[in-house]
């Protein structure tokens, strides 16, 4: 039985050693490596469309089914094949670049956009020794990485020459860099307990306990999950941070002038940041793929997949922040907060027993309690609403 | 005062259970009311109004309307044209030799079935009606616009057949009327109704 | 508004502005001369005993002869109303003092009437055409305009659309000609009159 | 030196004036605004109207006085019923027809209702504006649906109703079509309570709404605004409270008011109305007597509408319309058709201070401005 599971667990390294086992009989030993990097590649590269293709179906029947609508349900049983169809249907449909665009950036900045979403899959872990690329900086180079994506937004909003463009590219630059910060400082406390850079590494600390060694079931560990989350549906642009799309606002944001098939490459890259995130976020706090009976690999789809439904949960709830507003959240509440919550982990490392949990308890909520009363504009204000004859 | 948040989290409570009951819920409790339309259909309701079409008895030659041109001139966006019928002595038959309505223009008030004297236009359920281009393609003439009592009757049926036993009654005090003079024949339009 | 209220209205304006002259239309006050109209507006707007603080209704109508300015002004303090003002002017100099420094509700109103009237009201802030567009020539709801066929083709037409590329049916092309050349402007035919 | 005067000048900020609309998402049909913006914060904003123009008031000028009603459906298409009262309101009173008892209260029930379709609609597609992914829209027109089918099966269109007729009504409400209403009503709080659970509470929403687009009781007064954005500034004028007209003086009901007149007030007011509706529906499904629908003087014009000729003389009709005061004013010359026909608009007076409202605010702002002051172009236009 265990010899079973551990088997099941394995099936995609094992896969991939047989196959390169096959190669090594006729192939150079160099070519091997090289080989073995070209699997992964090829499987990223595959699995990034595939899971964004996958995840629209999965976002449009959720918000269905939260606006009690069925979602789409023709094209296959379940509408499965629906993301094929929507693929065919914007490779076919007409390119169209606006007369005064700047052409080259134009045609570049939908390519450029999807090679970061594609590179942070490196260093995601999707089980137990199945990390592409096992970086000792793996988060450090998942920060870097995701941080470009801002870099390809500005370009399509500024070559498409569109005033709407323009507004959504000032937005998503003002709003990418503002949330980047939070997000670093949340992910501190992780490579503090765990006490590496690795995203391995830090699943591996998180390992036993039937899953209660993970990250989240401390105090530090669940604000730092909350500011992380927060900021990773910034990053990736997802309602209510929507802004530099903001479809009632701005038309379409960057993605205004833009059709086809470059249009579905911004989609693309903006599902494949989604479920990275996502999955980092399940690496750094939800313990990886470490859980108990199932396979590794399974656990942490199921994780990501948790929490993306909790993103598109949002998208059907909540209405979108103001430009102004957006900022001050990153600026004065999740900043603060994620420096106190760096300060709790090194309070959790020296005194690790119940005196830590009502401590950081205490401290957590004087700080937030600080914080709301420092932000008066985030607090609604109490209306009476007399009714007269 | 209440904890910073929580409207947000009853927010997110309410969209939760909107889904998990749109699984097991009924339609009119709140649960997934779309129809899936040319599969299924929604009951078709006696009184909606579309596209006005003509009444005939019988055979399409018996058709109700004499062609008096009330509807014409009462149609407010102006869509319906007629054309009266003239036999070889050149006298008018009161049947309508053209009448065309103007799908494209007709906007399905039903002043047309309200202002009719004589029962014969009424207003239809037919709603998909297409056409490939918007000038000639959605101009109905005279052989399509006629249907059946038994469709109007299938369409609408208390309206149908309260107008049928009107003019069952009506036919009959005409009748009772003509036996003793001997004289039967075209019937006469209501008095004051004939346009001068 | 009662007419022996109106009257009340009326006897107060003439006790305190003498040099306004007033005429009873039915149950409206004509201010006879049109320059008055802003200072009989602003002592109904704040004499405390009527308070008219809320213009309803500003609209003209063109009885041939002259145009007309209607106002309805109501009092949203006292809850009374209203009182009908009215101001006629010659359709050759149709030059009426704005009231939108009184009541903003007249910007948009008066901009409407100056579109669609020509009543040109001297002293509005931002007098331009509101649903036309500024090259439009006439003021579609006086008696005497003449409303263009958009069906048919006028030469400038035809040379302002082929200048942007755009192909025209030769057809079209000749109709302009013989238009131009019969000097004639391509006019719909007048919707009938009803029969009285 | 030119490069340096260009560095000097450089803290000047450029403005950037975009056009917003007529083919934008969210200006609710085709109304377009230039506006000129300073980063994101709005300098300067000018409405531009017209794009859905039909000269309604020469169309209808062109036809006899029946024949308007099925156009002023038209008008503001998402509450068509409003516009048949307001119109059969005032050709009553240029004519002088009374209206039968049954048909007074059937008239009540249908515009009470068309208010509560008008403000669930008006309240879903301002949180659309504010980007609340179409979920409440969603679960407001899961309830507008309701209501709808009940107006097809009594009226005969779920939108354009054509139902008021000089002196009654087209068509009697059945027992059964009582009871489908009276069902809609005692349903319709628990529809409410869920919606105000799903976002009056929210944070984010309160941050976009509370102390933007305020408009003070005076300014309003002033500039000629009515309905719930009147209101939400405070003033308190309802002209079923003012005018009694129809038979509004024998239910018991009340108005909300609104405290600082922002967009969050106005948001809130409609919510509130839509429960005062449902009390005047309440009462009137108890009270409403059996007799005839419409006046027996009028009974033969329906049939013979060119035979309508009223009074020489003129008459302003208004009602208190979902979006304002809705106000007719028609001349007759004696004629089968109006001299003069002239529609009083809210949907265009209420955004004379469109502008005042948007000063200073942010892009965004504007956006929920527009939709909280609650425009259809069909009327805007006319």
């Amino acid at each position: 039985m265990q010899n079973l599971l551990s088997s099941i667990d394995m099936i995609f390294v094992t896969a991939k050693a047989w196959v390169l086992s096959l190669l090594a009989l006729f192939l150079p030993k160099w070519l091997i490596i090289l080989a073995s990097i070209t699997i992964s590649g090829v499987v990223i590269l595959c699995l990034g469309p595939v899971i964004m293709m996958y995840l629209t179906l999965l976002e449009r029947k959720l918000i269905g089914r939260i606006q009690n609508r069925y979602g789409p349900n023709r094209v296959g049983k379940w509408g499965l094949l629906q993301p094929i169809a929507d693929g065919i249907k914007m490779f076919t449909k007409e390119d169209i670049v606006p007369a005064n665009a700047d052409k080259i950036v134009h045609l570049l900045a939908p390519i450029a956009i999807v090679v970061p979403a594609l590179m942070i899959f490196l260093v995601v872990p999707f089980g137990k020794s199945m990390t592409a690329v096992n970086l000792n900086i793996g988060l450090l180079y998942f920060i870097a990485v995701s941080s470009i994506t801002i870099l390809p937004i500005f370009m399509g909003s500024w070559a498409s020459r569109n005033k709407y463009s323009l507004l959504g590219g000032m937005r998503t630059a003002a709003q990418m860099i503002s949330y980047e910060i939070p997000m670093t400082l949340a992910v501190v406390p992780a490579i503090m307990m765990s006490q590496s850079l690795s995203t391995n590494a830090i699943v591996l600390s998180q390992a036993g306990g039937c899953g209660l060694n993970w990250f989240i079931f401390t105090p530090w560990g669940i604000v730092g999950f909350i500011i992380f989350f927060l900021c990773a549906t910034a990053e990736c642009n997802r309602p209510p941070f929507d802004l530099p799309e903001a479809e009632s606002e701005l038309v379409a944001g960057f993605h205004t002038e833009y059709s086809g098939m470059k249009f579905a490459l911004f989609y693309m890259a903006e599902y494949m940041n989604a479920f990275t995130l996502c999955g980092i976020a399940a690496t750094l706090f939800l313990g990886g793929w470490q859980g108990p009976f199932l396979p590794s690999w399974v656990w942490f789809f199921g994780k990501t997949f948790v929490l993306i439904c909790v993103m598109i949960w949002f998208r059907g709830t909540f209405p979108r922040f103001r430009v102004d507003h957006l900022m001050g959240f990153a600026w004065k509440f999740l900043l603060p907060l994620t420096l106190v919550n760096i300060l709790l982990t090194a309070l959790w490392q020296f005194t690790s027993n119940l005196v830590a949990w009502i401590g950081s308890i205490l401290v957590l909520g004087i700080s937030l309690w600080t914080l709301v009363k420092l932000n008066r504009t985030f607090v609604p204000e109490k209306r009476h609403y007399p009714l007269e004859s | 005062m209440t904890i910073f948040g929580w409207g947000v989290f009853k927010g997110m409570m309410v969209t939760l259970k909107n889904f998990l009951t749109s699984y097991f819920r009924k339609p009119d409790e709140g649960g997934i009311f779309t129809v899936q339309y040319p599969e299924e259909r929604e009951k078709a309701i006696e009184n909606f109004r579309n596209f006005p079409f003509l009444v005939y008895d019988g055979s399409p030659e018996k058709i109700r309307c004499v062609a008096c041109g009330i509807c014409e001139r009462e149609c407010p966006p102006k869509c319906i044209h007629i054309e009266m019928e003239i036999d070889v002595a050149g006298k008018p038959t009161r049947k309508p030799a053209v009448f065309d309505i103007d799908y494209g223009l007709c906007m399905n008030c039903g002043m047309c079935e309200e202002v009719c004297p004589f029962d014969s236009i009424f207003m239809d359920h037919a709603f998909e009606v297409t056409a490939p281009e918007r000038n000639e393609g959605l101009v109905r003439n005279k052989k399509e616009l006629s249907k059946s009592n038994e469709y109007f009757q299938k369409v609408r049926p208390t309206l149908a057949s309260s107008i049928d036993q009107k003019r069952k009654a009506a036919e009959e005090k005409k009748k009772a009327a003509a036996a003793p003079q001997g004289v039967g024949g075209q019937a006469q339009p209501p008095q004051g109704q004939e346009p001068k | 508004m009662s007419p022996l209220a109106i009257e009340e209205v009326k006897k107060n304006l003439e006790a305190r502005l003498p040099d306004v002259k007033l005429r009873l239309v039915g149950d409206s006050l004509l201010i006879e001369n049109p320059e008055d109209l802003p200072r009989v507006a602003l002592f109904l707007k704040e004499n405390p005993k009527f308070l008219f603080d809320y213009l309803s209704s500003a609209t003209g109508a063109d009885y041939l002869t002259f145009l007309e300015s209607v106002y309805h002004l109501y009092s949203m303090a006292q809850k009374q109303g209203p009182v009908v003002l009215r101001v006629r002017v010659t359709k050759n100099n149709p030059r009426i003092p704005s009231l939108a420094p009184v009541y903003r509700s007249a910007e948009l109103q008066e901009r409407e009437a100056f579109d669609t009237f020509g009543i040109i009201y001297e002293g509005h802030p931002d007098l331009r055409r509101l649903f036309m567009w500024e090259e439009f020539q006439g003021h579609p709801l006086r008696k005497d305009y003449e409303q263009e066929d958009a069906e048919v083709l006028e030469a400038a037409d035809i040379a302002w659309l082929e200048a942007r590329g755009i192909k025209i049916p030769d057809e079209m092309k000749e109709k302009a000609k013989t238009l131009q050349a019969a000097g004639q402007r391509a006019i719909t035919r007048k919707p009938e009159k009803p029969r009285n | 030196m030119e490069i340096i005067n260009a560095l000097k000048n450089t803290d000047e900020t450029q403005i950037l004036e975009i056009n917003f609309g007529p083919q934008h998402p969210s200006t609710h049909g085709v109304f377009r605004m230039t506006i000129q913006l300073e980063g994101e914060k709005i300098c300067g904003l000018k409405p531009v109207f017209g794009y859905l123009h039909r000269n309604h008031e020469q169309i209808a000028e062109n036809l006899p006085y029946a024949a308007i009603m099925p156009y002023t459906d038209r008008l503001d298409y998402v509450n068509a019923l409003a516009n048949n009262f307001g119109y059969a309101l005032t050709i009553e009173k240029l004519a002088g027809l009374e209206v039968p008892e049954r048909a007074e209260y059937i008239r009540v029930i249908m515009a009470e209702l068309a208010r509560v379709v008008n403000h669930i609609t008006v309240i879903g597609f301002m949180l659309n504006d504010l980007g609340a992914f179409f979920t409440p829209l969603l679960y407001a027109f899961r309830e507008r649906e309701r209501i709808l089918d009940l107006f097809e099966e009594i009226t005969g269109s779920r939108l354009m109703n054509n139902f008021f007729r000089f002196g009654g009504v087209k068509r009697d409400l059945t027992n059964a079509n009582l009871a489908a209403i009276q069902k809609i009503v005692s349903k319709f709080p628990a529809f409410l309570k869920e919606f105000e659970a799903l976002l009056t509470k929210n944070e984010i929403l309160c941050m976009r709404c509370q102390n933007i687009g305020v408009l003070s009781g005076d300014t309003a007064t002033n500039a000629g605004i009515t309905g719930p954005v009147l209101r939400a500034s405070g003033v308190n004028y309802d002209i079923r409270k003012v005018d009694h007209y129809s038979i509004y003086d024998r239910f018991d009901f009340k108005i909300p008011l609104g405290e600082k007149g922002d967009v969050y007030d106005r948001f809130y007011v409609r919510v509130l109305e839509i429960r005062e509706s449902l009390k005047i529906l309440e009462q009137a499904l108890a009270k409403i007597p059996a007799g005839e629908i419409i006046n027996k003087k009028s009974l033969p014009l329906l049939k013979m509408p060119r035979n309508f000729k009223p009074p020489v003389g003129e008459a302003y009709g208004r009602v208190e319309s979902p979006k304002g005061e809705l106000g007719f004013y028609v001349v007759s010359d004696g004629t089968p058709q109006p001299w003069r026909y002239h529609v009083r608009a809210p949907s265009l007076i209420n955004l004379t201070v469109l502008e005042e409202m948007c000063l200073g605010q942010k892009i965004a702002d504007a956006i929920i401005i527009l939709g909280s002051i609650d425009i259809v172009l069909g009327e805007t236009d006319r």
